[in-house]
């Protein structure tokens, strides 16, 4: 794969109520974005595991999406406050880690903002495609690294 | 290798949507695919099906549950939100668990937004491989059941409110309806005529007002809002806040003395849409529901400046009391109606009509006021100055609304409002009339052939969004007239029409508090701010939140007989709910493993329902599966990984990274 | 003390030397220093964008280019005349909404070796600051010679408030901003509908007739609202309404002597300067007489009248929106 | 209206259909929003010179939407405009109608089907200055300009260009040139090679 036609691949998180509606929607819309993105649906952007991000990181993914409702429109009260506080936590972490901040996101979307949820993806996968791609998975020895963590969090 | 050690052997099936999936994604290679790569992941049947929702599709699956031995499905198709149901029933008849089955969504998050179809299909593969790399993890569950309790609480006494109370209440079930006004009633009792039928508003509403009040089912609140709402479907608390109406209800007649008495003159801003006045003590209209009056404190004489009473004085009763103070009461429902209603445009933003600065520029809801027989006017058609009848009226179409600087929106019922509204000055007054219009929308039984009356009658229709109405006038012809500046569309030309009288048909707002009555009750808004219904055509009633109904123009602007339909519809709904006394509700659930909990408390204060509790004796925590809506914050957040959240395990999310990134790994691998 | 750099335009050193002469004046006393942009040019007004739409752009944005090479401090750049103010404001607009367009013009300055990034410059007209920057308070304080007796006509024409790109105005077509201000000094604002009405722009030049209907319309709007002036924030409006009115009065066999100033003039005169420091005389139609009602208390309008009880059965009016600039309309909603 | 029925409607959508109003799209600065015109006639009703224009700018939207390229261009509809931009602000789509007139002036000067010389040239007068002196001069410009399309006003106009060169004391003479007259040339040089692009 050469640097120039790079195209990279985003594990997107979505909460069940906002985010996942407002992909939803702009498929109903018929909204066109990138196709980088896949995104698994949790019940709240509170149920973001750290663990998961590095996980995702650690399997190839080139950056992560977070996505949740807006501040104070969370479907169970404010946990998505407890996403932001880890949002700012994991950005820390990866730093250290040597992964650039900017290839974590977050994102709040309602269910009706399709056209933002589109847009914001678009406009995501473009500021990643400019970063490259992660290459810290091949330096740290890559999943087999990274298997163990896989183990201590099953276990 | 699954928990029970239970040999995983799945079933994938692959949606066509006719072309809607099919069309960008090429199914047939992403099915024979998945049998092929997936295998060792336990695929053992992968089809492609032209419409798996449909009744054959559902039996591919059950009959292949029985065949092959299958004991996970996992199917490519829409939106879980769209069909997840159908087919945990199907794997369900199929004689599994319906827990065993997982969607993934290759419509609305592949081929309806993606137009490569290469890549479309690449993506979609990558998300069944996610898949079934989770649906491995998959337990059965079982849904919960709680019971529901049988009363509903309907918020907003307007007619789509009054419509569902009556309704669950004629059903046999206890109602509480909760009005923030003093009366119920809403705008239609401000109406005088009705379209297309002119029925007269009063004379259809008031005695579905009078049998709400009088109904032994129905606990009416006026002068009331709801506070507070906590719970979940079937079991939620609300608290009202009932406001002081400073009036002893069970000492009052509604005689009406208090108010002729009362010295003070306020000008009555919503009822009368400020056209015309009412006193401090005031009940809205003589025929309010309920008849007792309420002291607007604000304004009151007494206290204003302490001294006055003369209500007090004059009451045969006794039944003023200025003491009397607000009064919280908590109420147990099962479930819950949004019937907020809305709020008209201020049509002072759009400078350019003169709302505001010019006096004979009216808005709609003024207008009605001026038709309305026990308006300020006693339903005569008169200019500001209470007293010249128009010889010409300008009525003006999509004022703040399908307008980008305004509202985006159609307000759907302006047209035939201002059709109405052009009528009845042709009835009253014999005025001649200009409607300015876009488009005229007339989609509705009898709507149509009211406009072609209204042609009948003599109507001036110019075509023509209004560029402004001024009265600076530039010939004697427009001396003294409000001039109506247009471009006639249908001939090309720049129009002047001098008239006496302008009436905006303003656009329908949401309710300025929409978005914090949305957050009160846990539902969301649109763009707009109108409260989202769980799907625009199929589910227009309910929401995203279980147990929670909207109905009438709270959820988009619509006319009387669509509100009076969405109330009886939510109504509906919540009798059918009631009637089952259990609901099941997802077991998506947290709980903790006592063995592994170190009692550090951590997930104590995370929980805002209060689920988690702690026992002092074991040092250990244990979540209340009734309190615990499955949000998954606490399993995040346990550092000794003692929290299991059903459905959402960390098993199962890991897994589908893995799968989801699977192809990556297999390019990173041969590069 | 703030600075502001300056873009005078062309106008400024001719038909518009009262209204220069003025801003110098109150400058001092509002204690704003004014910068030049160094070797401007002119902004084209609205004639070079009709002919070609590149080089028009190029020919504004040289003066973006220069200006944002002079930011120290401060990155307000003020204008005064309105097709400059828009014109400026215009291309910095365009070029960032529309990244390509912005790429061409940078190209054609690069040619010259400047470069323009859009969004570096703040561009503000004078009225603008003077209400939402410096505050009517603050002018308030400064007031020596309040202008009483004097009514006035508030007409800041079109392209000051709109399209408004930057939603500096409180409205496109009924802003309060000059009220306010002229209000602030003393004087009495009258019922001007016409406040943003169009004066005629280039048609004295295209189509004198139109022109003239437009001019007549203002003209007469204030007359019949027995104004004693006119006060403008724009050089073509005072032009066409000050020297074309009388070749408008021939073309309708009228007679009007509406004085048409600068608004800072009048802000000038209340801080306590002399005409002859503030370019009193350089007006065609004389603003002499109006001015000697200066201190005399007006006698009661019939508008001020209308205010008082309506009369019995008299349906009441919907109260008119809050009067506020819109920088306070923003604090507002926050 | 009649001037629309004398005009060869395109009957079938042709190949190139977008290609006028894309066009013009593409050739204004900013966002036009042009296709979204409804035809609410909200540009016709708010403009001071409609009476003025043989179609409104809302007909101007239809000709450009039917493709009807030279009845569109040709029309003195752009060149009444007078940047009062009303339309602008009330247009309920928000399309930068006066934007759009300055396209279709533009591509007007450029093909030469303008109908009325008036207008076109009073800019190219103004822009001969500018491009000269790198500033306006207001007396010459009315002066060169009325000389050769209203030589029958000027001794209407006699008392006011007196005040204006007396009591206004308005300058006679050209403005002195910017310093950086050779940088605007070369910018402009360069600006113009870019538009022909």
């Amino acid at each position: 794969m050469s640097d120039n036609n790079f195209e990279p691949t985003i594990i997107g998180f979505t909460c069940n109520w906002c985010s996942y509606r407002a992909a939803d929607m702009a498929g109903t819309a018929r909204m066109k974005y990138a196709p980088n993105v896949r995104l698994i649906r949790l019940m709240c952007s509170g149920r973001l595991d750290p663990t998961f991000v590095f996980k995702a990181f650690a399997n190839g993914a080139d950056a992560v999406l977070i996505s949740g409702c807006h501040p104070g429109d969370c479907h169970y009260v404010d946990q998505n406050y407890k996403a932001l506080r880890r949002f700012h936590l994991m950005k820390r972490v990866l730093s250290q880690m040597g992964i650039e901040p900017e290839r974590i996101k977050l994102l709040w979307a309602s269910a009706a903002e399709g056209a933002i949820f589109a847009s914001e993806v678009s406009k995501f996968v473009d500021q990643v495609r400019e970063l490259g791609p992660l290459n810290w998975n091949k330096q740290n020895g890559g999943i087999a690294a990274a298997e163990p963590a896989k183990e201590e969090v099953a276990a | 290798m699954t928990k029970n050690n239970e040999e995983p052997r799945i079933g994938v099936y692959v949606c066509h949507c006719g072309t809607n999936i099919a069309g960008v994604v090429d199914v047939e290679n992403v099915a024979t695919w998945a049998k092929e790569k997936l295998g060792t992941q336990g695929v053992v049947v992968s089809r492609d099906y032209k419409f798996m929702c449909s009744s054959l599709g559902q039996e591919l699956i059950e009959k292949d549950i029985k065949e092959h031995n299958l004991n996970r499905i996992v199917v490519a198709a829409c939106s879980p939100h769209l069909h997840e149901k159908t087919f945990r029933t199907a794997t369900s008849n199929g004689g599994l668990n319906p827990f065993m089955c997982e969607m993934v969504s290759i419509r609305e998050q592949v081929s309806w937004v993606h137009t490569d179809k290469v890549i479309a299909t690449e993506k979609a593969k990558s998300m069944i491989s996610g898949g079934v790399a989770r649906i491995v993890h998959h337990e059965p569950l079982q849904p919960m059941s709680v019971p529901i309790h049988p009363a509903t609480l309907v918020v907003g006494g307007g007619i789509s409110g009054i419509q569902a109370a009556l309704e669950i209440a004629d059903a046999g079930y206890p109602v509480h309806l909760v009005e923030r006004e003093p009366s119920i009633g809403g705008h239609m009792a401000q109406f005088d005529k009705t379209f297309p039928t002119l029925d007269c508003s009063a004379c259809i509403l008031t005695p579905k007002m009078v049998e709400a009040g009088n109904h032994p089912n129905i606990n009416l609140y006026t002068w009331s809002e709801v506070e507070k709402v906590d719970g979940y479907v079937g079991n939620f608390v609300a608290t009202i806040r009932k406001k002081a109406r400073k009036i002893v209800e069970a000492d009052c007649t509604g005689c009406g003395i208090c108010q002729e008495k009362c010295p003070k003159k306020v000008i009555d801003d919503v009822f009368e849409a400020g056209l015309g006045y009412r006193k401090a003590v005031y009940t809205p209209f003589p025929q309010a529901v309920p008849n007792y009056p309420v002291i607007d404190v604000e304004n009151c004489t007494y206290f204003e400046k302490g001294t006055c009473k003369v209500c007090e004085k004059f009451c045969p009763t006794n039944a003023i009391d200025f003491e009397q103070e607000d009064e919280l009461i908590s109420i147990e429902i099962g479930n819950i109606i949004l019937a907020t209603g809305y709020d008209l445009f201020d049509a002072r933003k759009v400078s350019n009509y003169g709302y505001g600065r010019l006096a004979n520029v009216f808005t709609s809801l003024e207008f009605e006021r001026l038709t309305n027989a026990s308006g300020p006017t006693g339903g005569e058609i008169v200019l500001r100055d209470g007293k010249t009848v128009p010889k010409s009226v300008g009525v003006i179409h999509c004022v703040g609304s399908r307008d980008k600087n305004y509202n985006e929106y159609c307000s759907s019922i302006c047209c035939m409002q201002s059709l109405k509204f052009a009528h009845l000055v042709h009835e009253r007054s014999g005025a001649e009339v200009y409607n300015f219009y876009i488009d005229i929308r007339t989609p509705g039984k009898g709507y149509d052939e009211f406009y072609l009356r209204l042609v009948e009658e003599g109507t001036n229709f110019i075509r023509g969004k209004v560029a402004e109405v001024s009265d600076t006038a530039r010939n004697s012809e427009e001396e003294g007239k409000l001039i109506v500046q247009v471009e006639d569309t249908l001939v090309g030309k720049q129009r002047r029409i001098p008239v006496d009288m302008i009436v905006l048909s303003a656009a329908l707002e949401p309710r300025a508090d929409a978005k914090e009555v949305g957050k009160l009750f846990g539902i969301s808004c649109s763009a707009n701010g109108w409260l989202i219904e769980r799907h625009p055509k199929l589910d227009p009633v309910a929401t995203m939140t279980e147990g929670i109904y909207i109905a009438g123009c709270a959820q988009g602007p619509k006319d009387i007989p669509s509100s009076v339909a969405q109330g009886a519809a939510a109504a509906a709904r919540v009798i059918g709910k009631i009637q089952k006394k259990e609901i099941e509700l997802e077991p998506i659930r947290a709980s903790v493993i006592e063995e592994k909990c170190s009692g550090c408390r951590i997930c104590n204060n995370l929980c805002p329902f209060n689920a988690i509790l702690f026992h002092e004796d074991r040092m250990v925590s244990e979540i209340n599966p009734a309190l615990c809506q499955g949000c998954g914050t606490c399993v995040a957040a346990c550092p000794a990984g003692a929290i299991i959240g059903t459905g959402f395990s960390n098993e199962q999310v890991l897994s589908q990274i893995e799968g989801l990134l699977m192809l990556n790994i297999e390019a990173a691998a041969t590069d | 003390m703030s600075d502001y750099i300056f873009y005078p335009g062309c106008a400024m050193e001719s038909s518009a030397r009262a209204y220069d002469i003025s801003l110098k004046a109150i400058s001092k006393t509002l204690g704003i220093g004014i910068k030049d942009v160094d070797d401007w040019n002119c902004c084209g007004a609205t004639e070079y964008l009709s002919i070609s739409a590149t080089p028009a752009y190029a020919l504004i944005a040289r003066n973006l280019a220069l200006a944002s090479r002079q930011v120290n401090g401060s990155n307000t750049v003020m204008a005064s005349c309105s097709a400059c103010y828009l014109n400026l404001t215009k291309a910095d607009h365009n070029m960032a909404v529309d990244p390509k367009f912005g790429i061409k013009i940078n190209q054609a300055l690069e040619a010259g070796g400047l470069s323009y990034q859009p969004g570096a410059l703040e561009i503000k007209h004078i009225l603008d600051i003077m209400v939402n920057d410096i505050g009517l308070e603050k002018i308030k304080s400064k007031v020596k010679r309040p202008l009483e007796g004097l009514r006035v006509a508030p007409y800041l024409g079109c392209m000051v408030p709109r399209p408004d790109y930057a939603s500096r105005f409180s409205d496109a077509e009924q802003p309060v901003e000059l009220d306010m201000l002229l209000e602030s000094l003393g004087a009495e604002v009258v019922d001007f509908p016409l406040r943003t009405a169009c004066c005629g722009g280039h048609m004295t030049q295209i189509s004198p007739d139109t022109a003239f209907d437009l001019i007549n319309r203002l003209v007469k709007a204030a007359d019949d609202q027995q104004a004693d002036l006119m006060v403008t924030a724009c050089p073509m409006c005072q032009m066409n309404l000050d020297a074309f009115q009388g070749e408008m009065n021939h073309h309708f066999k009228t007679n009007f002597k509406m004085p048409i100033l600068f608004f800072t003039q009048l802000v000038g005169l209340a801080f306590g300067y002399e005409a002859s420091e503030l370019g009193f005389g350089l007006e065609l139609v004389s603003a002499k007489s109006a001015l000697s009602k200066l201190g005399m208390k007006a006698p009661e309008s019939d508008s001020a009248a209308k205010v008082k009880k309506p009369p019995k059965g008299e349906l009441p009016m919907p109260a008119p929106l809050p009067k506020m600039p819109r920088s306070a309309e923003k604090e507002a909603t926050q | 209206m009649t001037e629309l029925q004398t005009v060869d409607l395109p009957t079938t959508i042709p190949k190139h259909k977008k290609s006028l109003l894309s066009e013009v799209a593409a050739r204004t600065a900013g966002k036009s929003n042009i296709e979204m015109c409804i035809q609410c006639g909200t540009c016709g009703g708010s403009c001071p010179s409609a009476a003025d224009m043989d179609h409104t700018p809302r007909a101007i939207f239809a000709l450009l939407k039917a493709g009807v390229r030279d009845e569109a261009l040709r029309s003195n509809t752009p060149w009444m405009c007078v940047s009062c931009y009303y339309c602008t602000v009330r247009c309920p789509q928000d399309i930068h109608i006066t934007d759009v007139m300055y396209t279709l002036k533009n591509i007007a000067v450029e093909e030469k089907i303008y109908t009325d010389s008036t207008a076109p040239d009073f800019s190219k007068t103004f822009i001969n200055m500018v491009e000269n002196y790198g500033r306006s001069f207001e007396v010459g410009l009315a002066g060169i300009h009325n000389l050769k399309h209203f030589i029958g006003r000027l001794p209407g106009m006699t008392p006011m260009v007196i005040g204006m060169l007396t009591k206004k004391g308005m300058p006679i003479t050209p403005p002195k040139r910017i310093k950086g007259m050779a940088q605007l040339k070369k910018i402009l040089k360069r600006a113009k090679e870019l538009e022909a692009v």
